[in-house]
């Protein structure tokens, strides 16, 4: 299992996509089983038994698993019963758990990312290639992948895996190779490194971690959410309650972390709280004043501030100059309007400041946003959400995506906002950041807030069981504990690979 | 623009049609006028001119069109269809010299202007007596291409001749479109199934009043062996339509080419017509044909046609144009 | 609508996707709105709204559009959006004619369909390998088929013994089959007017009375299309690249290849409604024959949900109202009148039931609208009669729950090796 | 897109240089003119396979443009296209596809025709007051697809399409003698407007008279331009435009924006026929013009949503419209113009293309090697004033 590391935009992604013959290289070579290949397209690289998993899951939504499984293999089994019988022993054979006639907009990421898994095993790959599989997943699925890997691996398969996560890697790999703006700065072995000299070869500097070190938190509620409830109806599966009796209460200065496994609801409370959503029971008060049936645009105006989760859906317009993303979601105030009226001269001259003070590497601000590094997007939008110094922010998976140094500056933003008062609901799939910057935290389940726990003293592991249903009420944290035997999908727990990596962050 | 320059007396360029919507090629008063056309360009040995209009236009560029036509030297010139009207009543006024004749309209009136006018009503009066009596199950039919006011003539005189003569004979009556979608002129499958339509419910005589959407009305017809009368021109005579010639009874033509003719001759001759000429019944501008020997055959119907006819002449009977 | 299930009948039932209605409660649903027609047959007299020659009209006026439909719904299977469909039925027409004339029908279809499929081409270029917005490059297809059509007829068909340059020589037809005893059994039966038995043998009816064999093609294209697009690894493959082009990419799938050859095959489907124009409709080429049916298809294909079995729903809707209003429209629409405020009444009563007041009342004004309309006149006047097929189809479509899903990928530029 | 983002003025390192501005004049132009020489060698060769003169017809045309009565009728043309073109433009900026603007702008002339001939009113009240209910009428038949598509998630392709031919309809029937209309020989028409309801132009002498409605039309252009670009409404129509996921996490409600977007299309397309019925006709007849809904379509396309893009295509269009007819007196077969109407369309917007990627090309290059140079100055300056450390 080799591991590669590297910054946002070190090369890593498209180095793969070269092996995967996704793109062509200018120069040098790649050898396959000691023979010299030139891959033109994915199907030559299939044809040699290698398999990608990509960054962003390749998969088309309306179409079913196995017929995104046997897509551009139908030679392989047919595209009937015989590939549906070859998908269920690849699945039980590794545990994947994988249903072959639903459509795959009905899975959450963790099971996506499992189909990714089946479509190359369905090929025969023997290498592998995981480009940052672990993104999306909690703890206990990230456990549950890599006990799928190792078992790959033990039938000989070879695995190429990416992750931002050094620990992860760290605990997985066998072999390291350090990327750094297009070469290879390192090769390493994971027994000779730790997370901090992994990080250091990356980026030249140490390795941040999200931390909160004295408590802002006053007793001045700046939000409060009470009986909030939820329901969509969809033609597939009836009514739905999304949001069942959920409430909360956030202070200034405080930081509200909310941990869950995606698809558990948050989404929608952060769109029932932004006013995406109509809610049909409950209450929401911002300062003093019931919000609950105000529009999205009031709610902005009135100091609520959205870093949403998924950035080029809902929060940039990739096709427009900075400039114009920086008006987005803020038209009605200053300096973007006077009355009716834009101020584009204004804005810009804002653009201008925020790509400075937030360090958004960029030529100019009339580029498109488009054509900004997924990293650099991110922070014009921490910038712009800022500059309207909201009352109220959500932040879901602020740092998403971000490299290591990004990374702390968007913390350090959130830190420096709720020293001064900002009250923050974060969302994040990852443990050590909700965990790292959280005043107080809580766990959703099935559209529930089903338990707190005291980010002082909570693990990872021990908020992942939770997240997964398998815990509920005040968790503490206990010495030892190696958290639940098994979670509530009935998959097999592998909690001694989190153990390891656990121990990394010391 | 440039109409200073022009110069039309020096040589003879002879006439010019003007189309309507459909042009040359649809088998209605287009090609009729264009056989006028013919007719003296052989006769008088220069080449006339015919333009066609483009879709969706409006009167500027017909007035245009029609001051082009004239600028270049051709007189008469002649805009087919009522479309023409207000064109033509700007362009004769800017060119006095040029005699234009406007078909199928009296509205507009002028010393250089000529009103070619048709009783398509008394030449469907006609039909309507065929057809009454051809026919054998007491129900007739009427499809019209768009409903429009002149289709609506032919409907109304063919109407009050089947009724003129047995009150109790059912007329179906059926339009294809409504303007100003022209389809109804242009789609034969359209007049096919309106016609199968009207067979259906026992139809044996169809008068179809729908240019080239009456071909599928014909066919429809003759598939089933029934009776049909065409329009505008002897359709009988029709190369097209020569498969299904013996199911054609009789059609209601309209002397377009003789009237084009006519204006152009008058003008050739140095005596240019003026005013409102009306093509009725009298003056032969409409008139049933007889080409169909089977026609000729049914002594009975063609005597009562005749009848029907010196009535009409003789103002015994009065056709209305609406319906 | 439900007539126009029915003369969906021979398309599969099954392809309405994620449909929760088994192919028994499809039957009833079915069986259910013929009895409403037939029951409004019975109180209205207007007994052409089931005739045999009503349906086999309707099947006749539908075939076109479906066909045009069945192009759409391939090319946006596979993510290009076909608004040249139009421009595409055009060139079928005029290259159907211009072969069928000189080496007989058939060789006409087949050239109808290259003209089609030659559109096509044009709009792969366009929109695959320039990655045009498809909506441009259709619009730019339909001006060019009139133009060159146009042109090609003055050099071609007017110098035709028989033809002009608007319109060919007749061309000639193909042939028709009529079952033999089962039509005229169908025939006799429709024409005792019986509750149901008559509208039921109306639809038999004209479904195997004088049916060209170019129909039979059409018609058995609908199954065939929904076999080859869900049921084999090519239609997988072509499906793949309208929902989600870079997977299918990084699965090995040439996407350039697949959307070139299912916008060809788009356009042989349009260029095949062209023919049918041609050769079956009339039995000539004439200029403006097409007449917006491509953009009707279009339609019928959104109707039906980007599936065949729902698209042929869709067209054979239009064919019904189309040939409703060309056979005596005045009074069979006045008694469609009376089915319509029934449909809407039972809508009231569903809408009440899910407690959606607003839509209730809507459809409950419209209904009674309708209902006092259908009172007040006893022919509806021509010019409404005309406008039948859309408004039937905007009241149809506002009624059904919206549950359209367009493939996701569909209308995207899409260009390798650069999907994030 | 790029033809929006104008240099600011304050912007200073977003501030296109000389050089870059030159580039982007050139890229700009450079596409359509491209486009141009494309479409007029592809006519050339159709002419040539054909045996016909490659030049003769061009010559010809630009010729018979130069008279002054052409040069009018090519305007006052452009000036319907114009309007009619803006209205699909909204839409299209709303990634609302407008089909309807056909029927709502005949529809509209027809009730403003009936209206205006109804009564008399002083000059510039009477015409005021037909403009208004044209725009009325336009607004609200394309709010019923506004309405179909919010409320019932009906497609406004289809429902547009549809009610295009419902107008037919509905006009068809209010124009029979029995309703509103009159027959005035074979024509029916809705009577004329009193002459205080017509729109004065200006008389150029021989050439005729150019609509007045061009200064409503230029009007509009400017409305339109100012009102995307320069207010709030309009930047949250863009940004629905843009990505309506996006917009409506910004606050904007889709549903109203696209109502309102659609009611504004089609009031601007109710207007799309008071140039010939204001200027010209001054009644609603059999035979008023049909079809500049679909030419708009065209026309908004090749002038890419902006204003002045517009103005040129409508020009262009009007042309090949209006000179294409002196083909026809020389023998040419006037379908040459379609043909090249149609490659036009494909050329412009194929070459549009091909400078747009070529655009984008070299900004990302740009933004990548900025990147880069900024990384190899100043590597790794980012988290120096982080402290670490776990936090059990
Ligand atoms: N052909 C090219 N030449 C040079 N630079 C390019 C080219 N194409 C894209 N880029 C630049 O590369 C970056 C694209 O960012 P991308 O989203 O791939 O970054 P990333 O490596 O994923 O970083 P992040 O983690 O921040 O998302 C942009 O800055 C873009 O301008
Ligand atoms: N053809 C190209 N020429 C120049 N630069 C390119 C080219 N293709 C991609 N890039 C840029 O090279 C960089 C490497 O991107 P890549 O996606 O491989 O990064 P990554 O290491 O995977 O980052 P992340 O951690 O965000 O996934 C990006 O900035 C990318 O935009
Ligand atoms: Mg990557
Ligand atoms: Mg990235």
């Amino acid at each position: 299992m080799h591991a590669i590391v590297g910054e946002n935009g070190a090369g890593k992604s498209t180095l793969m996509k070269i092996l995967y013959g996704m793109q062509k290289p200018d120069e040098g070579t790649i050898t396959v089983d000691g023979e010299q290949v030139t891959l033109h397209s994915p199907a030559d690289a299939i044809a040699r038994g290698i398999g990608m998993v990509h960054q962003h899951f390749m998969l088309a939504d309306n179409l079913t698993v196995l017929e995104n499984t046997v897509l551009g293999g139908e030679s392989l089994y047919g595209i009937g019963g015989r590939a549906r019988d070859k998908i269920r022993e690849i699945s039980d054979a590794y545990g994947l758990g994988i249903r072959p006639d639903v459509l795959v907009e009905d899975l959450g990421v963790a099971d996506r990312q499992r189909v990714e898994i089946l479509k190359v095993l369905y090929r025969g790959a023997r290498t592998l290639i995981l480009d940052e599989p672990t993104a999306v997943l909690v703890p206990q699925e990230v456990d549950a992948l890599f006990a799928n890997l190792r078992e790959l691996k033990a039938e000989g398969l070879t695995v190429i895996f990416i992750s931002h996560k050094l620990g992860e890697v760290l605990s997985v790999a066998d072999e390291i190779t350090v990327i750094r703006r297009g070469t290879t700065v390192a090769s390493v072995s994971p027994d000779e490194v730790s997370t901090k000299q992994l990080a250091e070869l990356m980026v030249g500097s140490e390795l941040p971690t999200p931390e909160t070190r004295e408590s802002t938190v006053t007793d001045r509620p700046v939000l409060s959410v009470e009986g909030l409830t939820v329901h969509t109806h969809d033609a597939e599966h009836g009514d739905r309650t999304v949001l069942d009796d959920v409430g909360f209460t956030i202070h200034a200065g405080e930081v509200l972390g909310l941990a869950g496994v995606e698809g558990n609801g948050q989404t929608e409370l952060i769109e029932a709280l932004i006013g995406l959503k109509h809610a049909d029971a409950g209450t929401i008060r911002l300062g003093d004043e019931e919000i609950t049936g105000w529009a999205t645009r009031r709610r902005r105006e009135g100091g609520i501030g959205y870093i949403p989760e998924d950035r080029h859906r809902h929060g940039l317009l990739l096709e427009s100059p900075l400039w114009e993303n920086r008006i987005l979601g803020h038209v009605t105030e200053q300096p973007n309007s006077r009355g009716y009226w834009l101020k584009p001269k204004a804005a810009r001259a804002d653009t201008e400041r925020i790509v400075e003070e937030y360090d958004v590497r960029t030529p100019g601000i009339e580029v498109t946003a488009g054509s900004l590094s997924g990293g650099n997007q991110q922070k014009l939008i921490v910038g712009r959400e800022m500059s309207h110094h909201p009352r109220f922010l959500i932040a879901a998976h602020p740092t998403r995506g971000v490299d290591v140094g990004a990374q702390a500056q968007i913390w350090d933003q959130i830190r420096e906002a709720r020293h001064e008062g900002l009250a923050v609901l974060l969302i994040s799939a990852d443990l050590d950041e909700l965990i790292g910057l959280s005043d107080t935290l809580r766990v959703m389940y099935r559209g529930r807030l089903v338990a707190d726990a005291d980010p002082a003293t909570i693990t990872p592991e021990e908020l992942g069981t939770a997240m997964t249903g398998a815990a509920s009420g005040h968790l503490e944290h206990e010495e030892g504990d190696a958290a639940t035997g098994s979670d509530a999908d009935g998959r097999p727990d592998a909690a001694s690979g989190a153990q390891n990596e656990e121990n990394e962050h010391e | 623009g440039t109409s200073t320059e022009s110069s039309g007396e020096s040589e003879d360029k002879g006439a010019a049609i003007a189309y309507d919507v459909g042009g040359r090629g649809d088998q209605s008063f287009n090609d009729a006028a264009y056989a006028g056309l013919s007719k003296a360009e052989k006769e008088f040995g220069w080449d006339g001119e015919d333009i066609e209009p483009s879709d969706g236009e409006s009167d500027a560029d017909k007035a245009s069109r029609l001051n082009e036509l004239a600028r270049l030297g051709y007189n008469p010139v002649i805009g087919v269809g009522f479309a023409y009207a207000g064109p033509i009543e700007e362009a004769a006024k800017k060119n006095p010299d040029v005699t234009f004749g406007l078909i199928d309209d009296e509205t507009v009136t002028g010393d250089n202007i000529v009103n070619m006018v048709f009783s398509e009503e008394q030449g469907s009066y006609l039909a309507g007596v065929a057809a009454a009596h051809a026919t054998e199950t007491d129900v007739v039919g009427f499809v019209g291409g768009v409903e429009v006011p002149l289709i609506k003539k032919f409907e109304a005189g063919f109407v009050q001749g089947v009724q003129d003569t047995d009150p109790d004979i059912e007329i179906k009556r059926q339009y294809l479109t409504q303007p100003p979608n022209m389809d109804g002129f242009s789609k034969p499958d359209l007049g096919k199934e309106a016609a199968r339509g009207q067979l259906d419910a026992d139809a044996d005589v169809i008068y179809h009043a729908a240019g080239l959407a009456g071909q599928g009305v014909i066919e429809a017809a003759a598939d089933r062996d029934r009776w049909v009368i065409g329009v505008d021109s002897d359709q009988y005579e029709q190369k097209t339509l020569a498969p299904y010639k013996d199911n054609i009874l009789t059609s209601m033509t309209k002397d377009v080419p003789d009237a084009v003719y006519n204006l152009i001759k008058s003008v050739e001759e140095d005596d240019p017509q003026s005013g409102v000429i009306r093509y009725n019944l009298e003056a032969d501008g409409v008139a049933l044909s007889d080409s169909n020997p089977a026609y000729q055959e049914m002594t009975e119907l063609t005597e009562a046609v005749e009848q029907a006819k010196a009535d009409i002449v003789a103002g015994k009977i009065e056709v209305s144009p609406t319906p | 609508m439900s007539t126009a299930t029915t003369k969906a009948a021979a398309a599969p039932r099954k392809p309405v996707g994620r449909s929760r209605l088994s192919l028994a409660q499809w039957m009833l649903v079915i069986a259910a709105g013929l009895a409403l027609f037939s029951l409004v047959r019975l109180i209205t007299d207007a007994n052409g709204i089931t005739s045999t020659g009503q349906v086999s009209a309707a099947l006749r006026l539908a075939v076109p559009i479906g066909l045009a439909g069945l192009g759409g719904l391939w090319a946006e299977r596979a993510g290009v959006i076909n608004i040249g469909l139009e421009g595409m039925m055009i060139l079928g027409t005029w290259f159907g004619a211009w072969a069928g004339v000189q080496w007989g029908p058939w060789t006409g279809v087949i050239m109808g369909i290259v003209g089609g499929a030659l559109g096509g081409l044009i709009h792969a270029i366009a929109t695959v390998t320039f990655g045009v917005n498809h909506i441009v490059s259709g619009v730019a297809i339909n001006i060019l088929a009139v133009g060159v059509t146009r042109y090609l007829s003055k050099f071609t068909f007017d110098t035709m013994e028989g033809g002009t340059e608007k319109q060919s020589p007749p061309i000639e037809s193909i042939t028709s089959i009529t079952v033999p005893g089962l039509s005229d059994w169908m025939r006799d039966l429709n024409d005792k007017h019986w509750f149901f038995v008559s509208d039921l043998a109306g639809v038999v009816g004209g479904v195997v009375t004088n049916l060209s064999l170019l129909t039979v093609v059409a018609l058995a294209l609908v199954p065939f299309s929904w076999w080859v697009l869900w049921r084999t690894g090519f239609g997988l493959r072509l499906r793949s690249c309208g929902e989600n082009p870079t997977a299918a990419e990084s699965l090995g799938v040439n996407v350039y290849r697949y959307k070139y050859l299912a916008v060809m095959i788009s356009g042989g489907f349009a260029g095949l409604g062209g023919v049918f124009l041609a050769e079956v409709a009339a039995n000539i080429y004439q200029e403006g024959q097409t007449g917006g049916r491509g953009y009707i298809g279009l339609a019928a294909m959104i109707f039906g949900n980007w599936m065949p079995g729902g698209m042929a729903m869709g067209a054979g809707l239009f064919g019904y109202a189309d040939s409703l209003n060309l056979r005596g429209g005045g009074t069979n629409v006045h008694a469609l009148l009376l089915f319509l405020a029934i449909l809407l009444a039972l809508a009231v009563v569903w809408e009440l039931y899910r407690r959606k007041y607003v839509t209730a009342l809507v459809a409950g004004v419209t209904g009674l609208g309708l209902f006092a309309y259908y009172l007040a006149v006893d022919e509806v006047p021509s010019q409404f009669v005309s406008a039948a097929p859309y408004v039937a189809t905007l009241l149809v479509l506002s009624l059904s729950a919206q549950r359209l899903r367009m493939p996701k990928a569909n209308g995207r530029p899409y260009r390798k090796g650069e999907g994030k | 897109m790029s033809d929006g983002g104008k240099p600011g003025v304050a912007a200073a390192s977003g501030r296109p240089t000389t050089r870059a501005r030159l580039d982007r004049l050139v890229l700009a132009l450079g596409g359509p003119v491209l486009a141009l020489g494309v479409a007029v060698l592809l006519t050339s060769a159709v002419l040539l396979l054909s045996g016909r003169s490659p030049v003769e017809p061009y010559v010809l045309m630009i010729e018979y443009a130069g008279n002054a009565d052409i040069q009018v009728l090519i305007v006052n043309q452009a000036t319907t296209y114009y309007i009619a073109a803006l209205a699909v433009a909204v839409g299209f900026r709303m990634n609302l596809f407008n089909i309807g603007v056909d029927g709502q702008y005949r529809l509209a002339a027809m009730v403003a025709a009936v209206t205006g001939a109804a009564f008399s009113l002083p000059a510039p009240l009477h015409v005021l007051v037909i403009m208004a209910v044209a725009m009325l009428t336009g607004a609200f038949w394309a709010g019923i697809a506004g309405i179909l598509k919010t409320s019932r998630g009906v497609s406004e392709v289809v429902s547009t399409i549809m009610l295009n031919a419902i107008a037919t309809s509905i006009i068809a029937y209010l124009i029979l003698p029995a309703q509103f209309g009159e027959q005035r020989g074979n024509n029916l028409t809705t009577g004329q407007i009193a002459e205080s309801g017509w729109f004065p132009g200006f008389d150029t002498g021989p050439g005729g008279v150019v609509y007045g409605f061009i200064v409503v039309a230029a009007l509009l252009g400017v409305v339109y331009w100012l009102v995307l670009n320069r207010t709030r409404f309009g930047f949250d129509l863009r940004a629905t435009g843009a990505s309506q996921s996006a917009a409506a996490a910004s606050g904007v409600d889709a549903k109203r924006m696209i109502f309102t977007s659609m009611v504004i299309s089609g009031g601007v397309a109710g207007l799309a026929g008071m140039p010939v019925l204001l200027g010209d006709s001054h009644t609603y007849s059999l035979v008023f013009p049909v079809g500049i809904g679909f030419t708009g379509i065209t026309i908004a396309l090749l002038g890419r949503n902006h204003p002045v893009g517009i103005a040129f295509g409508a020009l262009l269009i009007a042309f090949l419209d209006k000179a294409s007819a002196t083909l026809d007196y020389s023998g040419y077969e006037k379908e040459i113009a379609t043909i090249m109407q149609g490659l036009i369309v494909i050329a412009v917007v194929i070459s549009y293309e091909a400078v747009r990627r070529y655009g984008l090309r070299r900004q990302q290059q740009k933004v990548g090697e900025e990147l880069a140079a900024q990384a190899a100055s100043a590597p790794g300056d980012t988290s120096q004033n982080l402290s670490k450390g776990a936090s059990a």
